[in-house]
C-alpha cells in the first residue's frame, strides 16, 4: 500500500498527522525537544497562559493514583507576554502549528488574552480552558455552567480571527449540553476532556496529599470517560473534536478518533515515555498500513454504526 | 545530552536492610553525568504504579557506560526496581536536573548525608578528590545497619565519620552535630548536603551561622522530570521584589544554594 | 492497647465494623461464603432488585480497562420476590445487617419496592439505586436531576419505615447539590458513589466493546473522584455517608474514612481478591491498633481540618 | 470446596509458538477438580491488569497435589502468566465452574478441540479412559506447530486425529471434518469440544444431524468467577416460555449441553 494520509484539519488548523500535545503536559515545546523531533508533531498545544504572570499553588501539586495522577498546579505560568517574547519565537523555528491554551478568571481576561494573541504571528489557534478545576477563582464555574461557558466563547471569538477550540469540562451532568452551548456560542472545535476533580488522603497525616486539597485526575485511569464523552459529542453535533485523556498508545488514540475524534492529544502519557507522541503517531501510521486504510480520515467515528 | 535509554541491568546488590546499589549499562547517560544529576526510571511495564521514580546518580565508570544507583526501598517502585534482575531492562533518562557547583582545586570540602541521602554525594566526593580537593563526607543513619556507605564492605576514598541515632556507630546523635563541629574547628570553604529535609534545614541553619556557602539536593515529587509539568517545585527565594518563587526542582534543581531556598 | 472498637451506626443500622459490599459485586452472599466469614461482615448490601425479573443486557458485559473495568450488567436479578423467598432466608442465618439494593423505571416502582420489603423480616434498610447508568429507562435521569431523584427519595420514604439509603452518581456537575435534594427529601443516608459512565472501543472491530454501547467504570482507577465525592458532601451536610469507589486495601477504606464516610463498601476488588472485605476488617484494626486510636469513630472526617 | 491460595510454581514450559504448560502446586484445588472445571488467576500483583485469567483445568497429579494447565499467550494477562518463574507464587481460585457430565462406562467419545481449547479435552480423556470410556480426541490447529497436543513431545494416552488448516500436519482442513467423518462413520455416544466458537457452533449443528449428545465447554469475559457479578452470562435456551435466558458460564458453565444453548 501507498504510505497512508495522517493530515487533518482541525477547524482551519491543518495538521500533518492527527496528534497534538495536551495542555499543561508538554510545557512549552523546548522541554521535550530532546527526544521529540517537534517537526513530526500534527500541532504543539502549549501550557495555559493568562494575562499576568502566575505562582500556582503551593506544593505538593501531584500525586500518584491507580493509572492515574492528580495535579493541581494551579495554572503556575510566566505570562501572555513573556510567552510571545520568548517561548513563541522558539516554537515559530519547527514547521508546527502552535495553539495557545489560555485561561482567565473574568470573560474580561479570556477576550484580552485573545485579542493580545490575535495580531501574534505564529499562533495557529486558541484553545480556551474554561474547565481547569485547579483555579478557584471562577475556571470550574465558566467549564461546568452552559451559560458562562457560552459567554466566555463569545468574548473571545469576538476578540480574534483565530480558530477558537473550547476545552470541556467532564464534570458534568451533560458534557453534550455544554458542548451545543459553546458551539452555538462560536467555537470552531471542541477539545476534552480536562481532568476529572478527585483528591487523596495521606491517612497517617490525616490531611489531604496535595496543598490545594482536591485536584485534577488524569492518564489512562479515566480513558473510558474520555472516549464516552467524545462518543456523545460526536453523535449529537457536527464539529470537529480533539479528543484526549489518557493516550498512552496508537491503539488508545485510534479509540478516540473512532469515536469522533478529528485529533488527539497526548498528556500525561509524556511523563512515562518522553516520545509517546513520537511513539503514537508512527503507530497509528502502521495501523493504517495494516489494515488498508488509505486516509486517517476514514476512521474518524467509524466506530458508530 | 539528554536521553532515554533501554539500560541493562549489569549488577543488583542488597548493601543494607531494604538499601540496594544497581549497576546500570548506559553508556550515553554516564558519559555526560555530572554530580548532582539524576536518572528517570520506569519501575516496571506497568500503567500501576504509573510514572517513573527519580533516583540520583550515585557513581560513573564512563569507560564502562556503568551508571550507579544506590536506593532505599520505600514505596512500590522502589520495591519493584529492587525486584528486578541482572539481564532485564529499565527505561532510564538522564542526566537530569542541574548538579553541584565544583570549587576551586585545594578546598576544603565537606559532604553531609543522611541516610540514603548519600548517594549523589559519594560520586561528588570522588569527583572533588580527583580535582585535588580535601573531602570528608560526615553521614548520618539511624543505626549503624542502616548506614549505606562508610562500613564494612563499602567504603569511600575520602574522609569520612559517621554519627547514628541510637549510638551504635560512629557518634551518637545527628550527623549535624558533626557537621558543627568540624565548621566550629577547621571549618570549610564548602559544604554540599543531601538528606531529610529536617537535617538539611539544621545544616542550612549551621552554614548561614559560620558564614559558609553551601549546596542543596532536594527531593520534590515529579511527573515529566524535564520542566515540562510544574510539578516538582519548592519554594525558592523571590526576584524582583517577590516574597518567594516556585522553582522547578527537575530543571533548575535538584540542588539549590543556601541563600536561595525558604525554609517554611 | 485494648481491642479498638469498629463498630459504627449507619442511619439506625448497626454494624459490628465499617465495611460492607457494593452492591452488584458480591451477589446474595452465598457466592463469596467459601472465602468469606459472612459473620463478620459490617453489612451486606445486595444485588439489584426490581420488582419484575430482569435479564439484563446482551454480552460482552465487561470489558477491563487501566486499574478499573466498564460494565453494563443492566440490572439482571430474579426480582424482588424471589430474592424474598430464596436469597434473604439464606441470609439470615448469619448475624449480619442485609440492605437491599432496589431499581426501578419510575417513581411508583421505587414506591412498589419499598413498600413490598417493607414488611419483610431481615431486611435492615433500603440502599435507593437512582444512579445506575446501565438502564436506559429513566435510570439515569432520576440519578442526575435533584428534583426526581427527590421524587424517589420522597415515594421510598412513604412507603416504608426501614433506614432508606440513597445511592448517588457522581455523573453530575454538582453532588452536593444532589446530596441537600435528597436529604432534604427524606434519605437517612447516602451512598457513593455508582460507577462513572465510560466507553471504550475494540479498534479492530471498530464497534464499541459492550453490546450496550456504554457502561459505568469502576475500580481503583476511580478512587480519586470517589473520595473527592465523598469529601464534598461531608463537608457540605451532616448525613451518614457510605463511601465506595476503588477500595482494595485497608488504607483505601480509611482514605474515605478520613473524607467523612461513616462505612465502606468494597466492590470491584472482591473480583480481585475474594478475601478482601476479610482482609480490609482486618487491615483498618491494625491500623486503629498501631496509631493508638481506640474508636474508629473518631477517623470518621478526620481529614477536615 | 473452592479455595483462593498462593499457587507455587512448580514447572512453566514453553510447549510451541505463545504456547505453555505450567504446572502448579495447589493440593486444595488438585484434590477436588473435575474435567471441565476452570482456575481463575492472578497473573501480576499490579492494578494493571486489574482482574485475574481464567483457564481450564488441563490436568491433575492429586497424589502430589499438582495442577497443570495449557495456555497460549494472546494478551497482557497471559504473557504476564508466561513471564512467571519456577519457584514464584500466583494466586489461583479453583476448582471453579461445573465440569462435564461423565458417561457410563464403555461408552463411546468424541473429544473436539480447536487449538487451545484442547486444554480441558485432555483431562477429561484421561478420566474417560480410567473410567473404561472409548476416546478418541480430535484436534484441530492453523498449522502443525500450532499444534497444542498430539504432537512429538506430547502426545496423549488414547486415540487422537489431527487436522490443519494448512494441511502441514494430519487432515487439510477443519477438525469438524474429522468429526462429521466419525459420526458417519462408526458413530458416538457423546462427544466434548472446546474452542473458537466458530468450531463450536459448526460442532452443534453436526451432533443436532447425527442426532449425538454433545456438550460444551464456553469461553467468556469474567469478573468475579463465582456467579456474584452476571458478567460472564452467555445466551442460552430459555424455560417456561421466555424465549432465552442469560446464564452465569462461571458458574452454570464453563460447560453446557448442546440443547441449552443459542447459537446466534
Ligand atoms: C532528584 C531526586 C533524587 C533522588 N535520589 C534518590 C536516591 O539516590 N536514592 C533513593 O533511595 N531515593 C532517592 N530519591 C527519592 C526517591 O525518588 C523516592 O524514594 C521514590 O520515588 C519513592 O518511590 P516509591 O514508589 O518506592 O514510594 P511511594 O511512596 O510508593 O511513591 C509514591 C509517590 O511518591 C513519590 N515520592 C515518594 N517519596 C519521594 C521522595 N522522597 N522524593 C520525591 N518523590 C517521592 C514517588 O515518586 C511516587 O510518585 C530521590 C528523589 C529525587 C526527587
Ligand atoms: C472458562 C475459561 C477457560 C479458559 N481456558 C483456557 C485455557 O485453558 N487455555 C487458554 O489459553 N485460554 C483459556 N481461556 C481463555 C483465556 O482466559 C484468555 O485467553 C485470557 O483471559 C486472555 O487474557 P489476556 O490478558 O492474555 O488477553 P487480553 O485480550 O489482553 O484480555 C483482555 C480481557 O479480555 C478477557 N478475555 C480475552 N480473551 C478471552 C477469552 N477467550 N475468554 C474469556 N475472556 C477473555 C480477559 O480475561 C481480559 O479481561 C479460557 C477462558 C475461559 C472463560
Ligand atoms: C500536570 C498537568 C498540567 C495541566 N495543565 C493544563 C493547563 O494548563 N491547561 C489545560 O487546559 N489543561 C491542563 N491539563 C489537562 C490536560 O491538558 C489534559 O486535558 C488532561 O490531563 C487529560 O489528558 P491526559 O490523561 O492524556 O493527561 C494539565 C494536566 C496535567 C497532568
Ligand atoms: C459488575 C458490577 C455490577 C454492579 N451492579 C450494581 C447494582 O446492581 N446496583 C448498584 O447500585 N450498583 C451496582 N454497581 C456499582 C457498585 O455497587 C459500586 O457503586 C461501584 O462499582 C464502585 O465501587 P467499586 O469501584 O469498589 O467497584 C455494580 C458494579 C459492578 C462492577
Ligand atoms: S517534574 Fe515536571 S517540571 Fe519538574
Ligand atoms: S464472572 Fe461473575 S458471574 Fe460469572
Amino acid at each position: 500500500m501507498a504510505k497512508p494520509s495522517l493530515a487533518v484539519n482541525v477547524a482551519g488548523i491543518r495538521m500533518k498527522n492527527p496528534v497534538t500535545t495536551a495542555s499543561g503536559t508538554f510545557g512549552f515545546g523546548s522541554e521535550y525537544a530532546p527526544f521529540v523531533d517537534l517537526n513530526r508533531l500534527g500541532a504543539i498545544v502549549v501550557k495555559g497562559t493568562t494575562l499576568l504572570p502566575r505562582q500556582g499553588n503551593p506544593p505538593p501539586r501531584i500525586v500518584e493514583t491507580p493509572a492515574g495522577i492528580l495535579n493541581a498546579i494551579g495554572l503556575q505560568n510566566p505570562g501572555v507576554d513573556h510567552f510571545i517574547e520568548v517561548a513563541l519565537p522558539y516554537l515559530r523555528q519547527f514547521d508546527l502549528p502552535v495553539i495557545v491554551n489560555i485561561a482567565g478568571d473574568s470573560v474580561e481576561d479570556y477576550a484580552a488574552l485573545a485579542a493580545r494573541l490575535d495580531e501574534v504571528p505564529g499562533v495557529a489557534g486558541l484553545e480556551v480552558n474554561i474547565s481547569c478545576p485547579n483555579v478557584k477563582k471562577g475556571g470550574l464555574a465558566f467549564g461546568a455552567d452552559p451559560d458562562s461557558a457560552a459567554a466566555v466563547v463569545r468574548a473571545v471569538k469576538g476578540a480574534t480571527r483565530l480558530p477558537v477550540v473550547v476545552k470541556l469540562s467532564p464534570n458534568v451532568t451533560s458534557i453534550v449540553r455544554l458542548a451545543e452551548a459553546v458551539v452555538e456560542a462560536g467555537a470552531d472545535a471542541l477539545s476534552m476532556i480536562n481532568t476529572l476533580l478527585g483528591m487523596a488522603i495521606d491517612i497517617r497525616r490525616r490531611r489531604p496529599v496535595l496543598a490545594n486539597v482536591m485536584g485534577g485526575l488524569s492518564g489512562p485511569a479515566i480513558r473510558p470517560v474520555a472516549v464516552r464523552a467524545v462518543w456523545q459529542v460526536y453523535q449529537a453535533l457536527k464539529v470537529p473534536i480533539v479528543g484526549m485523556g489518557g493516550i498512552v498508545t496508537a491503539e488508545d488514540a485510534l479509540e478516540f478518533i473512532m469515536a469522533g475524534a478529528t485529533a488527539v492529544a497526548v498528556g500525561t502519557a509524556n511523563f512515562i515515555n518522553p516520545r509517546a507522541t513520537m511513539d503514537i503517531i508512527d503507530g497509528i501510521e502502521r495501523f493504517l498500513v495494516e489494515e488498508g486504510v488509505p486516509d486517517i480520515q476514514e476512521l474518524i467515528g467509524a466506530a458508530h454504526m | 545530552m539528554v536521553a532515554d535509554v533501554p539500560a541493562n541491568i549489569v549488577q543488583q546488590e542488597q548493601v543494607g536492610p531494604g538499601q540496594y546499589r544497581l549497576t546500570l549499562y548506559a553508556p550515553a547517560i554516564a558519559s555526560y553525568a555530572v554530580p548532582g544529576q539524576f536518572v528517570y526510571i520506569r519501575c516496571a511495564d506497568s500503567l500501576d504504579p504509573l510514572l517513573r521514580r527519580p533516583l540520583s546518580i550515585h557513581g560513573v565508570n564512563r569507560k564502562e557506560g556503568k551508571l550507579f544507583l544506590l536506593y532505599q526501598v520505600v514505596g512500590r517502585g522502589t520495591a519493584l526496581l529492587a525486584a528486578r534482575r541482572r539481564g532485564e531492562r529499565l527505561g532510564v533518562m538522564g542526566p537530569l536536573g542541574r548538579g553541584f557547583t565544583l570549587p576551586e582545586p585545594g578546598r576544603r570540602v565537606i559532604l553531609v548525608g543522611g541516610g540514603i541521602g548519600v548517594a549523589p554525594l559519594v560520586f561528588l566526593g570522588h569527583e572533588l578528590v580527583q580535582r585535588k580537593n580535601q573531602v570528608c563526607l560526615l553521614v548520618g543513619a539511624r543505626s549503624a545497619d542502616q548506614l549505606p556507605v562508610g562500613k564494612k564492605g563499602y567504603t569511600v576514598p575520602f574522609d569520612h565519620a559517621v554519627a547514628t541515632d541510637d549510638g551504635s556507630c560512629g557518634h551518637h546523635g545527628s550527623v549535624t552535630d558533626l557537621l558543627e563541629k568540624m565548621l566550629a574547628g577547621e571549618g570549610a570553604d564548602m559544604v554540599y548536603a543531601c538528606g531529610p529535609r529536617g537535617m538539611l534545614r539544621q545544616t542550612a541553619l549551621l552554614l548561614v551561622r559560620y558564614n559558609v556557602p553551601g549546596e542543596f539536593s532536594l527531593e520534590e515529587r515529579m511527573c515529566c522530570g524535564v520542566g515540562a509539568c510544574l510539578s516538582c517545585v519548592c519554594k525558592t527565594a523571590g526576584n524582583g521584589g517577590k516574597p518567594f518563587e516556585y522553582r522547578r526542582v527537575c530543571v533548575e534543581g535538584p540542588v539549590f544554594r543556601t541563600e536561595q531556598l525558604v525554609w517554611d
